[in-house]
């Protein structure tokens, strides 16, 4: 880590140059890192946020880490914090415990999540009263050890979070690798599911579980419409992958053409690297970040990313072009 | 609340009593509950009451602490040394209302500190208790039953335990170099393995003396630990000493929050306990310390007091036995000593 | 044949003066696989401790409804000390230390913001060379605040002992075992509180006030460290340099 | 945590296209950073830190023991008779969890459907036992005796498990063989006193456990479908239904084997990993030895858990 630390900018003067700053519902990291116990600069009025507490008026941290302000809200927010949950973020999940009308899902936050059996979109159309049928079936529709992608719904009164898979866009996971980062690593962004470069998609999940896959086709995307309008069980039908938003499938449906396999399988190797490398210089994470560096990378066989004098040396290279770009 | 334990109504109104300085017993926040000894007729057994007057209400605690020594061979490490072996046990029906985890654990912090007050701090002359260096040594155990636990279990039973140290008499013994070939236990307590084998290995011998042969002799006593422990409320904002069941549960919403001094009359710190709790100053930490001090010399003299009224009725009980033996009366005569510690 | 403490000029033994703490070494993050992790280094004494949480509890009857519970591991590497010492399941000494650690942090953590959930903390002593105890403060103190769980302040420990009529700070094997009473503290050092003290051997009341005021010190010479650590750890890096 | 079908079929997929989930080739391994001398209270010791894998401490004590049942140092006497009637000291080996990593997962390694991790230090621990009391480890047992069948050195090899990132048994060789070359005994001098053979510990004299850098390496083949990995991730090991552990000296003789896992396999299979495995040990020898000896010098631990 001393290594990459000369060679990266660790002030955190500004908000980094990779997001608008004004981006939904995303509060920069401001000025400074706070350490347990330092009282906080507030004006008059605020809000208390997650990792402060009050004590005898004044504002203190209560975790060491990056201090957030959006609006009155004032935060702070560890790098290795679980993760705490806000209601419709995209997060990725895997499912602990196949109960008699819900799922546990282990999605990094302080107790397991729960998605109920009434909170999944149901084979064979979308409003669907679920019965017992389905409750016998439930391990047929996720098991143990799956991966999904889910949003947050609510939340129970212990703080546990609720969890719906009732869009088109979630679901079970295949063909792809999961890596786990911090989730005060991952930036909110527009979109978490992100189509990059050279037929690889991920979603981010805010949570920290990050989803790398090859992305589908656009015959793919069809098909699977059209299984889940309802002709058949969705979920037991082979290569379902609803990993990439239809509307960003879209996008790239035109440049689709059909990319060899092995290439694909190194991007999603190359991606994968990139990210953990970032994370492990505790670099926050971006779509767009994720994009550039693996786009530096590609000129690199994927194994090579694990050395960490070549991963810095990808992120300098990178960091020079964005610079570049930015004048 | 014998049986269950305080509702959250009661316990708020301990705190907030307690921040008034009031107790629902009616003492002062700084005074001990009444204590009283009960002295079997065997040495080394004693029974401590602590507020006897308030049982009714489940805020009183009883303990029985009981001596006996026995001749082993001593510990590798020590081989000079007699030993002394420390047994809590917390009676089955134990405050019924509490978990048993809870239990394992209340019993597990109670002996933990027991250890210290009376073992490490070297409370008993333990060099004393050789008797063939490397070979043979006293082994002495002290068995501490808590009858009634309302609250301040680990007062009542260090003063029990020390009560007990102080009134038991082990029989005598004396080596014999010479291969004895009339080699008696004469007491029950000596015909063990350690003395059997050094005899018929031709060694020197222990011989145990009855208790007509030669009187029983006292423990030696290095000092009298004696504990002393606080209760905190209101995130340390108000203390009690000796608190009862109710204002130990109402002082722990979470945590125990609690701190214990082992003091002897000297003014010793044996043993402190503090773990986590309310955080508070040194100021504060000083403070109960001396008020500890203070306390610790009057417990002290409580239970010299009462292990010598004890004496004294028991040697006049043996000279009215001595004079009544022709009538064969085998009654055994049990001492109450009655011993208030005032505030 | 009793070596001095405290030389006539005033050194230690390591060259240390009676109020000087050991040097010592602070890592974090050293996992990926535990929420938090820490190593500290004090003098020769070294820790390595694991948070894991908040999660779900592994046995769910221990959860509790109002917060999260705090289980402490506490184990001493075979390899640790002088002596070579089997791992032992069940050692009363340990377990003492673990339920010290335990009630030390409930009372740090703000353990009502997790209900249903547990934190589990795990100490390894890798070397023990004096003030284990105190070690094991520090490091579980790094390793919560590393794992992002909120508290309401650091806790940091130091130990010291009282010899003639002086105190000393921070003792290493070689001055614990020439008996000479330890007092160790563990103290929130914004607002000078102690949390947790522990004591071997006979001191005497009035000598209780000059050994913890030196603790005391120790420990706020402790955060200062620990602080400047955790403050260069926990910053964030960028990847641009602000564009003006 | 489990894995997921899909999870396992995408990692097995890359086994056979040569390109694992991190990018290596089946037969690449991770790089090991190796550090000795970082525990002062015991004789020899060793850290051994896999890139994103399994770390472990190795601590190596020695204890002098006499046969009639007091020994000097703490332990038990079991089996030194036996090492002692065979004309040799005796190494013991025990494998032990960081309670973190035994907690993880439920006591399962990693991938919660993974085997128990107190099944897989207790092999681990037997392998090296077995490994290191055999003539074919290179150590001079013979050495470890100072008198005749009745007293003799054992070393006692503590190996702590920090992290578990797969590929454990190679690790644990690796870090064993790295404290034991940085082992210093004290030196036993045999005295003659009326007649009776008596021993003398100096207090400043210090000898090397000999024939401790004769010590070989191990690479455990990793069978997943129809080919083999070597230094597996915990995923990839998740995947694997059959390994084979194979212990290597520099002059390339297969030292030890054992077979673990419930798969069978014929005998081309072995013979690959075998091939392999005397092909790849010598140059890992090379490698290591040049690090463990240039570290060798070093008595003081710096920074012992540098990131």
């Amino acid at each position: 880590m001393a290594r990459a630390s000369h060679l990266l900018d660790s002030s955190l003067d500004s908000a980094d140059g990779f997001t608008d700053p004004h981006g939904a519902g995303a509060g920069g990291p401001s000025a400074d890192t706070v350490t347990p116990g330092q009282a906080l600069d507030v004006e008059t009025t605020y809000l208390k946020g997650h990792g402060t507490f009050l004590e005898d008026g004044q504002l203190l941290s209560s975790v060491a880490g990056t201090v957030y302000r959006v609006n009155k809200l004032v935060s702070v927010k560890a790098i290795h914090a679980r993760y705490s949950g806000e209601i419709g973020d995209v997060v990725v999940g895997r499912i602990m415990e196949v109960g008699s009308n819900r799922w546990c899902v282990d999605i990094s936050a302080r107790q397991s999540a729960i998605l109920l059996l009434s909170s999944v979109n149901l084979p064979t159309g979308i409003h669907r009263r679920s019965d017992e049928t389905d409750e016998a079936k439930m391990r047929s529709y996720f098991r143990e050890g799956d991966v999904l992608s889910c949003e947050v719904q609510g939340f129970y009164q212990d703080g546990a979070i609720a969890l719906h898979t009732r869009s088109l866009k979630y679901g079970k996971l295949a063909d792809g690798v999961m890596v786990a980062v911090p989730s005060a690593l991952v930036k909110r962004l527009k979109s978490h599911f992100v189509v990059l470069d050279h037929g690889v998609s991920m979603i981010l999940g805010l949570n920290g579980y990050v989803w790398i896959s090859r992305t589908p086709s656009a015959q793919e995307q069809k098909a699977q419409a059209h299984l889940f309008a309802g002709h058949h069980n969705f979920y037991d039908a082979p290569g379902s992958t609803p990993t990439a938003a239809p509307k960003a499938a879209e996008a790239v449906a035109g440049a689709d053409e059909p990319l060899d396999p092995h290439a694909v399988r190194e991007q999603i190797v190359r991606v994968r690297n990139c990210i953990l490398g970032l994370v492990e210089r505790k670099v926050m994470l971006t779509d767009q970040l994720i994009a550039a560096v693996s786009r530096t990378a590609r000129s690199l066989p994927a194994k090579q990313l694990l050395d960490p004098d070549v991963m810095d040396t990808v992120i300098l290279e990178t960091r020079e072009q964005l610079q570049q770009h930015d004048e | 609340m014998s049986s269950t334990a305080p509702s959250n109504a009661e316990t708020a109104f301990i705190r907030t009593a307690a921040a008034q300085g009031l107790r629902l017993d009616g003492r002062a926040p700084t005074a001990f509950r009444p204590l009283k000894f009960h002295f079997a007729s065997t040495p080394g057994a004693v029974e401590v009451h602590l507020g006897a007057a308030d049982a009714a209400a489940g805020n009183s605690t009883k303990v029985q602490a009981v001596v006996s020594a026995e001749l082993g061979r001593p510990a590798i490490l020590a081989p000079n040394e007699g030993v002394l072996a420390i047994a809590l046990e917390l009676a089955p029906d134990f405050s019924a209302a509490q978990a048993s985890v809870h239990r394992n654990e209340e019993e597990a912090s109670v002996s933990r500190l027991l250890e210290r007050a009376l073992r490490r701090s070297g409370a008993v002359d333990l060099e004393s208790l050789s008797v063939i260096a490397g070979e043979v040594a006293w082994h002495v155990r002290i068995d501490i039953r808590v009858l009634d636990a309302g609250g301040n279990i680990l007062d009542a039973a260090c003063v029990a335990a020390l009560a007990a140290l102080l009134h038991f008499r082990r029989p005598d013994v004396g080596v014999e170099h010479t291969p004895s070939t009339d080699f008696l236990p004469s007491a029950g307590a000596a015909a063990d393995a350690a003395t059997a084998a050094l005899a018929a290995s031709g060694g020197p011998s222990v011989r145990v003396y009855g208790p007509d042969e030669r009187p029983p002799v006292p423990l030696t006593m290095h000092h009298l630990p004696v504990c002393v422990t606080f209760a905190f409320f209101n995130d340390g904002h108000d203390v009690v000493l000796d608190p009862t069941r109710g204002e130990e549960i109402a002082a722990s919403p979470a945590t125990p929050d609690s701190m214990a001094f082992v003091l002897n009359a000297n003014g010793e710190l044996c043993a402190l306990r503090k773990d986590g709790g309310c955080a508070m100053d040194l100021k504060r930490v000083l403070q109960c310390g001396r008020l500890a001090a203070l306390k610790a010399a009057d417990l002290t003299k409580a239970i010299k007091d009462a292990v010598a009224r004890c004496e004294q009725a028991m040697l006049s009980a043996t000279k009215a036995r001595a004079a009544a033996k022709g009538t064969n009366d085998a009654s055994v005569v049990a001492v109450e000593n009655p011993v208030v510690l005032e505030e | 044949m009793r070596r001095e403490i405290v030389s006539p000029e005033g050194f230690r033994q390591d060259g240390r003066r009676p109020e000087e703490l050991r040097r010592s070494h602070f890592r974090t993050s050293l996992f990926q696989q535990v929420d938090g992790s820490a190593y500290v280094e004090q003098g020769n004494t070294q820790c390595l401790v694991t948070v894991s949480g908040p999660r779900e509890p592994q046995m769910r009857s221990k959860s509790l409804p109002d917060r999260a519970v705090v289980t402490v591991e506490y184990a001493v590497a075979p390899f640790s000390a002088g002596e070579r010492k089997g791992p032992l399941r069940t050692n009363r000494a340990h377990t003492e230390v673990a339920a010290s650690l335990q009630a030390t942090f409930e009372a740090a953590i703000m353990t009502t913001l997790f209900p249903r959930s547990e934190i589990m903390i795990c100490v390894q002593m890798v070397q023990l060379d004096g003030s284990a105890l105190a070690t094991a403060i520090n490091a579980v103190s790094l390793a919560i605040i590393d794992a992002g769980i909120p508290v309401t302040d650091y806790v940091t420990a130091c130990s010291a002992g009282y010899i003639g009529s002086d105190p000393v700070l921070d003792l290493n094997y070689l001055e614990e075992s020439a008996g000479m009473p330890q007092l160790t503290l563990a103290l929130l050092p914004r607002t000078r509180k102690i949390v947790t003290m522990a004591m071997e051997q006979k001191l005497h009341l009035d000598h209780l006030e000059p050994t913890a005021e030196m603790c005391e010190e120790g420990c706020l010479q402790m955060y200062q460290q620990m602080n400047a650590y955790i403050a260069s750890a926990s910053k964030l890096a960028t990847l641009i340099t602000p564009s003006a | 945590m489990p894995l997921s079908t899909a999870e396992r079929l995408f990692a097995a997929e890359g086994i056979a296209a040569s390109l694992r989930i991190d990018g290596r080739d089946p037969l690449d391994a991770r790089t090991v950073e190796l550090e000795t001398g970082v525990i002062l209270q015991a004789s020899g010791s060793c850290r051994a830190r896999v890139h994103r894998g399994s770390q472990v401490l190795v601590g190596a004590k020695v204890a002098i023991e006499t046969l009639d049942g007091a020994s000097l140092g703490a332990g038990t006497s079991t089996g030194l008779g036996a090492a002692l009637g065979q004309g040799g000291g005796r190494i013991v080996c025990q494998v032990v969890c960081d309670p973190s990593v035994a907690a993880t997962g439920g006591g399962r390694c990693g991938a919660g459907s993974g085997r128990p991790v107190d099944d897989l230090t207790g092999e681990c621990g037997q392998r090296l036992s077995e490994l290191l009391n055999s003539a074919a480890s290179g150590i001079d047992l013979a050495s470890l005796v100072v008198i005749p069948h009745r007293v003799g050195w054992t070393v006692y090899v503590d190996v702590l498990v920090l992290d578990l990132g797969g590929n454990l048994f190679d690790v644990v060789l690796l870090a064993t063989k790295g404290a034991l070359c940085n082992l210093r005994m004290p030196r036993a001098t045999v005295l003659s006193v009326d007649g009776k053979q008596d021993y003398d510990i100096s207090s400043h004299e210090t000898e090397r456990l000999r024939g401790a850098e004769a010590i070989p390496l191990a690479v455990t083949c990793y069978r997943v479908g129809r080919r083999f990995v070597i230094d597996p991730t915990l995923e990839e090991e998740d995947c694997s239904d059959l390994s084979l552990a194979i212990a290597v000296n520099a002059a390339g003789q297969v030292c030890y084997m054992s077979k673990s896992g419930n798969g069978a396999s014929h005998g081309s299979l072995i013979k690959t990993m075998m091939a392999f495995a005397t092909r790849r040990v010598p140059e890992l020898l090379r490698v290591a030895d040049h690090c463990i000896l240039q570290q060798g010098t070093r008595t003081r631990a710096i920074q012992g858990f540098k990131v």
